[in-house]
């Protein structure tokens, strides 16, 4: 199936109770949200939560744009190494 | 020569570092950190996750930076992923350089990047839960250096 | 632990460093400088010579000052004499600690004194000539910044 | 022979012609002056080369004082690692 793909980092991997998920696109801000139940979607609205679309960091994710074949990152803040 | 990588599996720094210098025998001196898992703190074992579009990438950038800020023949980045436990090196910097100062501080720039700036999370495991890790406050100090 | 030793024989600097992190195994971190005779500059040898009751104990007060200055676990100072040839390790300073910034900086500490500060007198080969070495000016200027 | 032992250090070595000397004591600094002719004279009276007795730099190196038994180091500028 071709379709956006959900990549979780860190601690929203643990949220999401999985590595990634696939989506069907298009999708935008709401659409992600409405993938992202619960405290994921809570998370995913985190200030210090950002979004990458094939690896380019969004400077406002809330114009989040992907078709089908994209992959989307949420990426929580990191920890270093 | 920029030698920048991300592994999967435990390595062995010091011989690195050996093989290292001996790419770069016009170098008068190497300057180099390891930073290992700490075998106290109660911690069981640490794990790295990283994101393949960006963490490998964002390393090479800043090793591009320090070769292009200092006068460098080199610069090694080594960084594991995945889970470790104490004792294990996680992280080796390693700079060769006809100028002393301008390898050790391009190996102190590169750890203070790496330490709080890197696509890396980190959790570890104390008293059997995992624990997910954010940068200390002291990290964001020493980045505020550069 | 301090261990501060003049060399009259060739040393496998990653070996000593191995060795050292492996006396140290509670030090978050390991850093290292290691400085080698430049296989250019038409040098063909080098020669240090030491004064048996200065220079061992100039390094050991060396090695006591940054030991009392920052929060280490260990200090390694090992500094050949003698005659070498290009590519030979000359020094290597490694110091380890569980803060990156305290073995970093001692590093930086002990090479600053040990390359201008030291009682030892430097003479090199060039085309078949010896010529006494004193410190460049930068090596005093590295010194001013502590 | 028990004497002062005069040692040479850098180039003042190669001025002397070896790395030290044996110089009946007692030593002050015009019987030390008087036990190195010429070129070498010259050098230890220079303010960069530095005297010192048995191990101990001489903040005054004219206040020299050596008897039988006691070592002399004439240090010129040392040159680092």
């Amino acid at each position: 199936m071709v379709a956006v793909k959900l990549v979780f980092l860190g601690k929203l991997a643990d949220l999401a109770g999985a590595p990634d998920k696939d989506v069907a696109g298009p999708l935008d801000w709401a659409g992600l949200l409405a993938a992202l139940p619960g405290p994921l979607g809570e998370a995913a609205r985190g200030e210090r939560v950002k979004l990458a679309v094939n690896g380019v960091i969004l400077a406002e994710k809330t114009a989040v744009a992907a078709r089908d074949g994209d992959e989307i990152a949420l990426l929580p803040p990191v920890s270093g190494g | 020569m920029r030698d920048v990588r991300l592994l999967e599996a435990p390595f062995d720094p010091e011989a690195a570092v050996a093989a290292f210098a001996a790419v770069h025998p016009a170098a008068g001196g190497v300057a180099s950190f390891v930073g290992k898992v700490r075998p106290d703190d109660g911690v069981e074992a640490l794990e790295l996750s990283h994101y393949e579009r960006l963490t490998l990438a964002g390393f090479e950038t800043l090793a591009d930076t320090a070769l292009a800020r200092w006068p460098l023949d080199g610069l090694l980045i080594l960084h594991r992923t995945g889970r470790m436990t104490p004792g294990d090196p996680i992280v080796l910097v390693a700079a060769a350089s006809r100028h002393r100062r301008a390898a050790l501080e391009a190996v102190d720039f590169a750890m203070d990047h790496l330490k709080s700036d890197a696509w890396l999370w980190k959790r570890e495991l104390r008293a059997g839960t995992w624990h997910w890790i954010e940068p200390r406050s002291e990290d964001h100090t020493d980045l505020a250096r550069w």
